[in-house]
C-alpha cells in the first residue's frame, strides 16, 4: 500500500492540465488468473448480471443511482471526462480542459463526435447536458455539486464554466456518472430518449429486467467497444446471479455472495475479480444526541469491536480494515501512517470511564440495503462489544424506505460510500459541517477550517499536511465508524478478458466493463 | 341457465365492488407507508432541495383523497395512468408483465392440475396404501420447504448440469417452443408448491364421498373400483376440487413474487413489489386490481363451473 | 305369492358370521344365521334396527360394507361359492345376477348421471346388452314399473323425480340384467304411506312377472306380508324363527315375535274433548311461508292442557312449518298465535325468555337435535340453568331427576356424550330437555318415526305419563296413523298447507271421511297377506265406477 | 446413490422412530388414554414423538445448546467436528446452538400466530354465520376483498407500514392468515347452524357468545384443526419468505426461515448447510400435518 504514497507526488499544474497519472490502480488480481491476452478481440454477445435494476430505472441522468443505470450509461454515452483504470483523468469527449485560477474551466469539445441519431455533437449539448442538473427546477441529484457553478456557456469549440470560488477538483465533477453528454434541441435534453455518444446503441430495454444494445458502427474510440452485442440483466437474487454465471447464462457477475466466492473459485468455472477501492462501509453516529455527543462515548465504540473478524466475516477477505478513514488507500492523501486502532475491550473500557460511564447501551438501526452484510456485521459488532460492557442492541428494519426512516434519523445506524475520487468531494459531502450528507451531524471548527484551505492550497506538500490532519480529525474525534474498506467483487466466466488493470473508482471496472473488455 | 347467467351478472357487481374496496385499502396502504415516490427515486443522494422539486414535479403535494379521486376517475375511464416513476402508460408497462405472468401461471397449472388430480384420485383409490402414504409424505414434504429453498434444489439438480436454464430471458422474439423450455424450471418449481394442496384436498373430496349410498349402489352393481371413483365420485366431488385447483390457480398469478426473483422471471409480482418499493401508487395499484380482478374472476369460473357440473343446480325441477 | 317348494335352491347361506368393529375390536354382528332360498321365491327379513338384517342381506352378493367382515360359514350361489371365488368373479356377478335396491333411492342414485345412465350402467358394463338396447329396454321397464312417460323419465336427473318414482326407477334398474336374485332393502320405508302402495304393487308385480328371488328387507310387517313367501325373524344377529308369511302371521311361535305384533294393540285411553276454558296454544288463521310461496293457508288450531293434538299429513303438507311458526322462527304472514289467550311476539328473538321457556320442542332426528359435543349433564342441565337460575348442587340434583324421570339411570349416563346412547335413549334426553324447562306446552316433530316400534312404544308411554303429571299439551306432528291412534285426543289432518279435516280422534277414524282421509286411512298396510291385492282391486273397481 | 442411502437411513429411522413412540406412549400414557394409542398408525406415532422432541427442544434449549445463542465463537463455516458438530455459520456462531434455540423462537412464533388468526378467524367466521345478514355480507365482502390481495404482498405493506418487531410480525401473518380462516370456519359454521340442535338453543333464547362457543366451535373444531396443521407450517414458510424480502424475525434471534435464507447461496454448490433449518421445518411440518391426518380419520370414523 506504500506504493500509493510513493506516487503521490502530483503537482498542481498537472492536475489542472487533463490526462496526468494521479494515484494509482487498485487491482489486485487472484492468483493463478491469466493475464490477458494484450490484442483485444471483438465480437461475441456480452452478457451481465446485475444485482440492482428497478421498474423505475429510466433515462433521466439526475435519477441515476444504482449500478445498473451507471453501467447501462456507461454503455450508451460518453462522458467529458473518464477516469482511467489507473486513476488518471482521461479526456473523453473533452479533448482538454484548463483553469487559470481554478475557478473558470475551458473544456474543449471534441469534433466529428455524432450521436447515435446520427446528429453532430455541439458545444451547446454539453452545456444543456449540464444545465439539466441545475438551477431550482432541476431534480437531479448532483444538483448541489452545481451550486458553486455560476455561469456554464459555449464558447466556439469551448464550453466555459465559472465557479464562484478556486476548486482545483471541479474536472474530477465532470467525470461524474450523473453528467453524460445528451442531445440537446433548444438548449434542453431529452430525458426519455438513450440517444448517447456512447460504445452501443440500445436496441431494446426493459426497466427492471433487461437492457440490450448493439455495437455503435460509427463510434469515434476505434479501441473500445469489442463486443458486438452487450445484454445487461437486472438479477437481484445473489444466488440466482452466480447460478446464472455457473450455468452459462451470463458472463459476468457482480457483488458475488462473500460466503461463496471460495466455493465457486473452486469450481473453476469463473474468476474472481476483487478490486480494491476507496469504498467503504460505514456506521455514522448522530454527534448532536448524547451519548454519542461525547468523543469518549464515540471512541469507546470504536475500539470495541475487531475490524479484522468484519473484514473476514463479512466480506470474506475481500476488503481491507478502515481506521475509521473515509479516505481510501486508492486516494492521492491517503494517511497510511495513522496509529491504527485495534479491538481493545479494556480501552473501551477506558474511554468509557473517561466519559464518566460504567456501562454503555445503544441501538444499531441496520438493514441490508445499507450494504450487503450490515445486520450481520452489527451483530458481530454488537457481540464483541459485550466485553466492554457496551450493550448494542441490533435492530433489524426494513429494506424498504431504508434510507426514508432511518438514515440520518436514527441516531446510529449503518451507511455506505462509494468512495469519492477527490479528499475534498468525500469529506465536503459527508463531514462538513452543514454538508448536506452529512449523516453523522458533526461539526467540527478545525476540519472545517482545513477543508476550505486545503480545496484551494496549491502547494501539495501543504495539501497533503492538511488532508492528514484532516483524517485524522475524523478518525479519532469524527462521529463516524468505519470499519473497513469494501473491495468490487465481481466473477468473470472464464471466456472473458480484461485489461491488466481494471478501474477501482466504481464497480464493473468503473461502469466500463462494457466498454474496456472483450471476449478472449 | 338464466339463473347462471343472473349468477354471473350478481357476482360480476360484487366483483366491481371487490376491486373498489381494494383499490380503497391499497391506496390507503401506501399512503400509510413510510415515505414516497420521490424520495425513492432519488434515494440516498436526495437532498430536502431535490426531493421538493420533484414531488412538485410528480404532484405529490396534492391531498391523498384528491390523489385516489383523480386516479379513481381516471381508472373509471379506462385510462390507468402512466407510471409516476418513468412515465410510461401503465399499460404498456404491465402488459407484457401480465402475459408472462399468465404464461407461467397456465404453464404451471397445465402441469399441476393433472399431475394433482391423478395423485388424487390413486390415492383415494387405494387409501391407506403404501402409494397413499407415500404420496402424501412426499407432497406434504414438497410444501413444508420454502418456495425458494425448492427452487435452489432444481437449479441445483436440473440447471447446472445444463438441463435446463437457470434464468428465463424472454424477449418478443422468443418462440413459443424456447418458451417451454426456458420457464421449465419456474413451472416445475410451482408445480411442486400447489400440487400438495390440490392433491390432498381431491383425495379428501372422493374419500368424503365414499360412505354415500350411491357409491355403495355402484359397487353393488359390480363397478370396478377405478369406474367407481371415476365415475360416481369424482363427479360428484367436482365442486371442492375446482374450488381448490381456482384457489390455486390464484396463487399461481399473484403469489409467485419470490419464484418470479430466483428464476429472473419478469412477471407481474415482481413488479408490483418493486412499485411498492417506489411507492409508484399507479403501477400498484394497476397490478393489485389485476391480482384481485383474477382472483374474483377464478372464484367466478369456480363457481359457474361448479354449478354447471352440478345437475341440481343445472336442471332445476 | 306362488307354489314355490318344487323349485331348484338359488341360495344357500349356512352358518353365516359376521363382525363389525368399533374402535379396533371386531364385535359379531350376525352370529351364525342359515338361509335358503329358491328360484322365484321371495323371503322378508323382519327385525328392529341392529338385527343385522340388511348385513346378511349384502352378504348374499357377498358383499360386506368397510369394517364388516364375514368370519365365517358358507355361502353359495348358484354354485358358486361366494365366499372362496376371487373379488372379480364376484363383482361379475353383483348387478348382473344378483341386484341391489336399497332404501333411500334417492340417495342411492348417483345425483350426477341421468337415470337412464345409471340404467344402462350394469348391461353395457358386465356385457350383456348394447346401449341402444338397454335404452330401449329401460322404456319399457320403466312402463311395466308403471312409471309417467316411460320414454322420458330415463332423461331426468334424480333431483327431478319423486322419492316414490325413484324407487320404481331403481327397481327397473335392478331388473336391468334380469338377475335371479334381488335384495330389496327397505325400499318403502322412506316413502310416504300413499306412495308406499304404488311402489309395494310395482315391486311386487315386476318380481312376479320375471319370476325372480328376491330377499325382502324391512321393519314393517304389514309391509312385509304383502310380499313374501316367507318370513325370517331377525334378533340382534340370531334368527329368532322363520316360517311361511300366513303362518308367521297367524301363529307366531316365539315371544319375541308376538311381542313384535303386539305394538300395534297399544292406544292411550280416550279423554274427553275440551269445548271450555282457554287454550294453551292457540293458532289462529295463519297464513306463512318462504319466498313468494304460502306453505300454511290460513290454518287454524287450538291445544289444550292436558290434551294431544296430533297434526297429521304427508311431506310437504305443511305440518312442520306450522310448528316453525307456533316457535316463531318463522313469523306468519298473517295471523296470530295466541298463548294463554296472550298474542305471542311473532319473532321468538322478540319473545321473552319466560315465553320462550314455556314453549318447548321435541325433534324428530335426535341425532341432529342433540350437540354430539356435549354431554348430558349439559344438555339436560342448561334449560334448567338458565331458566330457573340452578346451580352447583342444585343444578346436579335436577338433572339426575330428570333422568330418573326418562327411566336412565344417572350415575351411568349424567356424563355420557350423545354418541354413547341407542336412538331411543337419545330421542329421551330430547324429552328430558324439553322437560328442564318446565313448559307448559311441547311440540312433538316426528318423535317416534326414526325409532323401531317397539322403542317408538316406549316413548309414546313416556310422553304420555309425562303429559299428566306436569298437565302439559301437546302437539304431535306426525304422518303415521297408527301413532295418530295411539296418542292423539284430537287430529288436524293437512294436505298442501291447508286443515282439511279436524275434530276428536274418534270421529276421525269413523266415516264419513274427507276424500283425502280417507285415502291416507286406507293406504296404511294392514296385517293381511292380502290386504294389498283387495285394495287394489278396490281402488279399480271405485275408479271404474268414476270412470 | 447417496440419495439412495439417504432415504434408505431415513425410513429406517421413520419406522424406529414411529415403532418406538408407539410402544413408549402405550406403556407412558394414562389408562383412559392406552387404546387411542393402540391403534395409531405408525405416521401418527413417528409424527407425534417428532412433535414432542421438539417442544422438548424448544423449553430446555437453553439446556440443550452447548453455547449461548448468539455468541461468536469463532471462524466461519467450521467444519463439523468437536466442539462444534455441526460447523459454525458466516458469522461464526455455532450451528447446533442456533437451530436449537431457532426450535424455540421458530416454533413458538410460529404458533402463537396460528393460535392468534384461528381465535380471531373462527370467531368471526362463526359470528358471521350465525348472525347471517348484513353483518354477515359485510364480514365477508371484506375479507374476500383481503384475500384478493396476495398474502406475500399484503403481509410486506403491512410489515412495512407497522415494522418487523416479532409482535408485528405475529399479528400481521395472523391477521393475513386469518382471513382463510374464516371463511372456512364460516362455511364449517353454515353446515351447522343449520342443524336442530343449534336452532333448539337459538329457541331457548342462548347468547351468541354460547352459541359460538359451546354450540358450535366443539362441532366445527375437526376441520379447523386439520387447517390448523396446514397453516401452523404455513407460517413457517410466511416468514421465510419474508425473510427472502428482508422482513423476517430480526437478529440475532435464531430462526430457521432465516437461516435458510441466510445460508441459501450454498446450495447452489450443493452444500449442506442450509438444508439442516429447512430440514428441520419439513420435519415438523411433516410430522404436524401426519398426526392431524390421523386425528381427522379419527374424527371422520371411518374404518378401514
Amino acid at each position: 500500500m506504500s506504493d500509493y504514497l510513493t506516487r503521490g507526488g502530483l503537482s498542481r499544474r498537472s492536475l489542472i492540465k487533463g490526462a496526468t497519472a494521479l494515484g494509482a490502480a487498485g487491482l489486485i488480481l487472484p492468483a493463478g488468473v491469466r493475464r490477458a491476452s494484450a490484442e483485444p478481440k471483438k465480437g461475441g454477445v456480452f452478457r451481465v448480471g446485475i444485482g440492482h435494476g428497478s421498474s423505475t430505472d429510466g433515462y433521466d441522468p439526475g435519477l441515476w443511482d444504482q449500478l445498473y443505470v451507471q453501467t447501462f450509461a456507461a454503455a450508451r454515452h460518453n462522458y467529458l471526462i473518464e477516469i482511467g483504470a489507473d486513476g488518471n483523468l482521461v479526456p473523453e469527449i473533452a479533448e482538454s480542459w484548463d483553469s487559470s485560477d481554478g475557478m473558470t474551466w475551458v473544456f474543449k469539445i471534441r469534433e466529428g463526435v455524432a450521436f447515435h441519431s446520427g446528429k453532430g455533437l455541439t458545444p451547446d449539448d454539453v452545456v444543456a447536458s449540464l444545465n439539466h442538473h441545475r438551477g431550482e427546477a432541476s431534480t437531479s441529484a448532483v444538483k448541489p455539486y452545481f451550486d458553486a457553478v455560476t455561469d456554464i456557456k459555449a464558447d466556439g469549440q469551448n464550453v466555459v464554466v465559472t465557479l464562484n470560488a478556486p476548486n482545483a477538483d471541479f474536472p474530477y465533477l465532470m467525470s461524474d456518472y450523473h453528467l453524460p453528454v445528451m442531445a440537446s434541441a433548444d438548449g434542453k435534453i431529452d430525458v426519455t430518449s438513450s440517444d448517447g455518444l456512447g460504445g452501443y446503441i440500445v436496441e431494446s430495454f426493459e426497466p427492471g429486467v433487461q437492457a440490450t444494445l448493439n455495437r455503435n458502427p460509427n463510434y469515434w474510440k476505434s479501441d473500445r467497444a469489442h463486443f458486438d452485442q452487450i445484454v445487461l440483466l437486472s438479477i437481484l437474487d445473489a444466488a440466482a446471479r452466480l447460478n446464472a454465471l455457473m450455468t452459462g447464462e451470463v458472463d459476468t457477475i457482480d457483488q458475488v455472495d462473500p460466503a461463496s466466492i471460495g466455493l465457486l473459485e473452486s469450481r473453476g468455472v469463473a474468476k474472481i475479480l476483487s478490486i480494491s477501492g476507496n469504498a467503504h462501509y460505514v456506521f455514522p453516529m448522530d454527534a448532536r444526541a448524547a451519548p454519542f455527543s461525547d468523543n469518549n462515548v464515540r471512541l469507546a465504540l470504536k475500539y470495541a469491536f475487531d475490524r479484522q473478524e468484519m473484514v473476514d466475516k463479512i466480506l470474506a477477505g475481500h476488503g481491507s480494515v478502515s481506521n475509521d478513514n473515509p479516505i481510501g488507500p486508492a486516494n492521492r492523501y491517503f494517511f497510511a501512517e495513522m496509529e491504527p486502532k485495534t479491538y481493545d475491550p479494556d480501552k473501551a473500557k477506558f474511554h468509557l470511564k473517561e466519559a464518566g460511564m460504567e456501562t454503555l447501551e445503544v441501538t444499531l438501526s441496520a438493514a441490508d440495503a445499507a450494504f450487503s452484510g450490515a445486520v450481520d456485521a452489527a451483530v458481530l459488532m454488537s457481540e464483541k462489544a459485550a466485553a466492554a460492557g457496551i450493550t448494542i442492541t441490533v435492530d433489524r428494519v426494513p429494506n424498504d424506505g431504508y434510507w426514508d426512516n432511518i438514515w440520518m434519523k436514527k441516531p446510529f445506524c449503518a451507511s455506505y460510500w462509494g468512495g469519492r475520487p477527490v479528499e475534498d468531494q468525500m469529506f465536503t459531502t459527508a463531514y462538513s459541517a452543514g454538508g448536506a450528507w452529512n449523516e453523522s451531524f458533526w461539526d467540527n471548527a478545525r476540519f472545517n477550517e482545513l477543508l476550505v484551505a486545503a480545496r484551494s492550497e496549491l502547494d501539495d506538500a501543504k495539501r497533503r499536511e492538511m488532508y492528514h490532519e484532516m483524517q485524522h480529525i475524523v478518525s479519532f474525534e469524527g462521529s463516524t465508524i468505519i470499519p473497513m474498506y469494501n473491495n468490487y467483487v465481481m466473477a468473470v466466466s472464464n471466456a472473458v478478458a480484461t485489461p491488466e488493470k481494471i478501474s477501482n473508482n466504481w464497480n464493473l471496472d468503473g461502469f466500463r466493463c462494457v466498454e474496456r473488455w472483450w471476449f478472449a | 341457465m338464466r339463473d347462471i347467467w343472473g349468477m354471473i351478472g350478481r357476482r360480476l357487481l360484487l366483483g366491481l365492488l371487490t376491486l373498489f374496496v381494494i383499490s380503497v385499502v391499497i391506496f390507503g396502504a401506501t399512503e400509510l407507508l413510510p415515505g414516497d415516490l420521490a424520495r425513492e427515486l432519488l434515494g440516498q443522494s436526495a437532498t430536502e432541495e431535490t426531493l421538493a422539486a420533484l414531488r412538485d414535479q410528480l404532484g405529490l403535494n396534492d391531498p391523498a383523497p384528491l390523489r385516489y379521486w383523480h386516479w379513481l376517475t381516471g381508472a373509471i375511464q379506462g385510462d390507468f395512468g402512466v407510471s409516476m416513476a418513468t412515465k410510461k402508460p401503465i399499460a404498456d408497462l404491465v402488459g407484457a408483465r401480465l402475459g408472462n405472468t399468465l404464461f407461467l401461471a397456465l404453464y404451471a397449472a397445465a402441469l399441476s392440475v393433472p399431475l394433482s388430480l391423478a395423485l388424487g384420485v390413486m390415492a383415494a383409490l387405494w387409501r391407506n396404501s403404501v402409494f397413499d402414504r407415500a404420496s402424501n409424505a412426499l407432497a406434504l414434504t414438497s410444501i413444508s420447504f420454502p418456495e425458494f429453498f425448492v427452487a435452489y434444489i432444481l437449479v441445483l439438480w436440473l440447471a447446472q448440469s445444463g438441463l435446463f436454464p437457470s434464468m428465463v430471458r424472454i424477449t418478443p422474439a422468443t418462440t413459443f417452443g424456447d418458451r417451454l423450455y426456458m420457464a421449465f424450471l419456474p413451472a416445475l418449481t410451482l408445480t411442486l408448491v400447489v400440487t400438495a394442496h390440490m392433491m390432498r384436498m381431491t383425495r379428501a373430496a372422493i374419500i368424503n364421498l365414499l360412505a354415500s349410498p350411491y357409491i355403495e349402489m355402484a359397487r353393488l352393481k359390480g363397478m370396478s373400483p377405478l369406474r367407481v371413483v371415476l365415475r360416481h365420485a369424482v363427479p360428484n366431488a367436482l365442486a371442492p376440487i375446482i374450488n381448490v385447483v381456482a384457489l390455486n390457480l390464484a396463487y399461481l398469478i399473484t403469489g409467485v413474487v419470490v419464484v418470479e426473483v430466483v428464476f429472473v422471471y419478469p412477471g407481474l409480482g415482481q413488479l408490483m413489489v418493486d412499485a411498492v418499493t417506489n411507492r409508484d401508487i399507479a403501477v400498484v395499484q394497476a397490478i393489485a386490481l389485476i391480482f384481485a380482478a383474477a382472483y374474483v374472476l377464478l372464484n367466478l369460473i369456480a363457481d359457474v363451473l361448479s354449478t354447471v357440473t352440478n345437475p341440481r343446480l343445472m336442471h332445476r325441477r | 305369492m306362488s307354489e314355490t317348494s318344487a323349485k331348484p335352491v338359488l341360495l344357500t347361506m349356512r352358518g353365516i358370521r359376521i363382525d363389525g368393529r368399533s374402535e379396533d375390536t371386531w364385535s359379531p354382528i350376525i352370529k351364525g344365521v342359515d338361509l335358503t332360498l329358491r328360484k322365484g321365491e321371495v323371503i322378508g327379513l323382519i327385525g328392529e334396527s341392529g338385527a343385522g338384517k340388511s348385513t346378511l342381506g349384502l352378504a348374499a352378493m357377498g358383499f360386506t360394507r368397510d369394517g364388516c367382515r364375514i368370519s365365517g360359514g358358507t355361502i353359495d350361489f348358484d354354485g358358486i361359492d361366494l365366499m372362496k371365488a376371487p373379488e372379480a368373479e364376484r363383482r361379475a356377478l353383483r348387478g348382473k345376477r344378483i341386484a341391489y335396491v336399497a332404501q333411500s333411492a334417492a340417495a342411492s342414485f348417483n345425483p350426477a348421471h341421468r337415470l337412464i345412465d345409471q340404467y344402462c350402467e350394469a348391461p353395457v358394463q358386465h356385457g350383456v346388452m348394447s346401449r341402444e338396447k338397454a335404452e330401449a329396454d329401460a322404456v319399457e321397464l320403466y312402463r311395466r314399473m308403471r312409471l309417467p312417460n316411460p320414454e322420458e323419465i330415463g332423461f331426468r336427473y334424480p333431483h327431478q323425480v319423486s322419492g316414490g318414482q325413484l324407487q320404481r326407477a331403481m327397481t327397473a334398474m335392478a331388473m336391468s340384467c334380469r338377475p335371479d336374485l334381488i335384495i330389496f332393502d327397505e325400499p318403502t320405508t322412506a316413502l310416504d304411506v300413499t306412495t308406499q302402495i304404488e311402489v309395494l304393487a310395482a315391486i311386487r308385480d315386476i318380481v312376479a312377472q320375471f319370476d325372480t328371488a328376491a330377499i325382502y328387507i324391512t321393519h314393517d310387517l304389514a309391509v312385509v306380508a304383502q310380499m313374501a313367501d316367507r318370513i325370517k325373524v331377525l334378533l340382534r344377529g340370531d334368527e329368532v324363527e322363520e316360517a311361511d308369511t300366513r303362518t308367521m302371521l297367524r301363529a307366531p311361535k316365539e315371544d319375541y315375535t308376538k311381542s313384535l305384533w303386539a305394538v300395534r294393540s297399544y292406544a292411550r285411553p280416550v279423554q274427553p274433548p275440551v269445548t271450555t276454558g282457554v287454550p294453551v296454544v292457540s293458532v289462529q288463521n295463519v297464513t306463512a311461508g318462504y319466498g313468494a310461496a304460502d306453505v300454511l293457508k290460513n290454518i287454524g288450531f287450538d291445544i289444550h292442557a292436558r290434551r294431544t293434538v296430533a297434526v297429521v299429513g304427508e311431506s310437504g303438507s305443511g305440518k312442520s312449518t306450522a310448528a316453525r311458526v307456533i316457535t316463531g322462527l318463522l313469523p306468519p304472514r298473517q295471523g296470530r298465535i295466541l298463548f294463554d289467550g296472550q298474542p305471542l311476539p311473532a319473532d321468538y328473538r322478540q319473545r321473552s325468555r319466560d315465553q320462550l321457556r314455556q314453549a318447548q320442542m321435541i325433534y324428530q332426528m335426535a341425532d341432529t337435535a342433540l350437540n354430539p359435543k356435549l354431554r348430558l349433564r349439559e344438555l339436560i342441565g342448561r334449560p334448567a340453568e338458565m331458566y330457573l337460575g340452578l346451580k352447583g348442587k342444585a343444578l346436579t340434583e335436577r338433572i339426575r331427576d330428570l333422568l330418573r324421570l326418562i327411566e336412565l339411570e344417572p350415575d351411568r349416563f349424567i356424563d355420557r356424550l350423545p354418541s354413547e346412547l341407542s336412538g331411543g335413549q337419545k330421542q329421551r334426553i330430547g324429552i328430558a330437555r324439553a322437560l328442564a324447562a318446565e313448559p307448559r306446552f311441547i311440540i312433538c316433530d316426528e318423535v317416534t318415526s326414526a325409532l323401531d316400534q317397539l322403542v317408538a312404544e316406549g316413548i309414546l308411554k313416556l310422553l304420555d305419563r309425562i303429559q299428566s303429571e306436569f298437565n302439559l299439551a301437546y302437539m304431535f306432528i306426525t304422518h303415521d296413523l297408527a301413532t295418530v291412534k295411539a296418542i292423539a285426543d284430537e287430529v288436524v289432518v293437512m294436505q298442501n298447507g291447508r286443515v282439511v279435516e279436524q275434530g276428536p280422534k274418534e270421529e276421525m277414524f269413523q266415516p264419513p271421511h274427507d276424500p283425502y282421509t280417507e285415502l291416507l286411512l286406507s293406504s296404511v298396510p294392514e296385517m293381511d297377506p292380502d290386504w294389498l291385492t283387495r285394495l287394489l282391486a278396490e281402488r279399480a273397481a271405485k275408479r271404474e265406477g268414476q270412470g | 446413490m447417496t440419495v439412495l442411502i439417504a432415504l434408505l437411513v431415513g425410513l429406517a429411522l421413520f419406522f424406529a422412530t414411529g415403532l418406538a413412540a408407539r410402544v413408549a406412549l402405550q406403556a407412558g400414557a394414562p389408562a383412559p388414554l392406552k387404546p387411542l394409542f393402540r391403534d395409531m398408525p405408525l405416521t401418527a406415532a413417528f409424527g407425534l414423538a417428532v412433535i414432542l422432541f421438539y417442544i422438548l427442544v424448544a423449553i430446555l434449549a437453553p439446556v440443550l445448546a452447548p453455547f449461548s445463542e448468539h455468541e461468536v465463537l469463532g471462524g466461519q463455516y467450521l467444519p463439523w467436528e468437536a466442539p462444534h458438530y455441526l460447523g459454525t455459520d458466516k458469522l461464526g456462531r455455532d450451528m447446533l446452538t442456533r437451530l436449537i434455540y431457532g426450535a424455540r423462537n421458530t416454533v413458538g412464533i410460529a404458533f402463537a400466530t396460528t393460535v392468534l388468526a384461528f381465535v380471531v378467524g373462527s370467531i368471526l367466521g362463526i359470528w358471521a354465520a350465525v348472525t347471517g345478514g348484513w353483518i354477515d355480507q359485510a364480514l365477508s365482502r371484506f375479507v374476500d376483498a383481503l384475500m384478493a390481495i396476495p398474502a406475500l404482498i399484503l403481509s410486506l405493506l403491512l410489515l412495512t407500514i407497522f415494522g418487523t418487531s416479532v409482535l408485528t410480525l405475529i399479528l400481521v401473518i395472523a391477521a393475513v392468515d386469518a382471513t382463510r380462516v374464516y371463511r372456512l370456519a364460516r362455511s364449517v359454521a353454515q353446515g351447522i347452524v343449520v342443524m336442530d340442535y343449534i336452532e333448539a338453543a337459538r329457541l331457548r333464547g342462548e347468547g351468541m357468545w354460547r352459541l359460538i362457543r359451546r354450540e358450535i366451535l366443539p362441532n366445527a373444531m375437526a376441520p379447523l384443526v386439520a387447517e390448523f396443521g396446514l397453516r401452523f407450517c404455513f407460517v413457517f414458510l410466511a416468514i421465510s419468505a419474508l425473510s427472502f424480502l428482508g422482513l423476517g424475525i430480526k437478529p440475532p434471534t435464531a430462526d430457521w426461515g432465516s437461516m435458510v435464507r441466510e445460508n441459501a447461496t450454498l446450495i447452489t454448490f450443493g452444500d449442506i448447510t442450509p438444508l439442516l433449518p429447512a430440514g428441520a421445518i419439513a420435519l415438523l411440518t411433516v410430522a404436524v400435518n401426519f398426526v392431524v391426518d390421523w386425528q381427522l380419520h379419527r374424527a371422520s370414523g371411518l374404518k378401514e
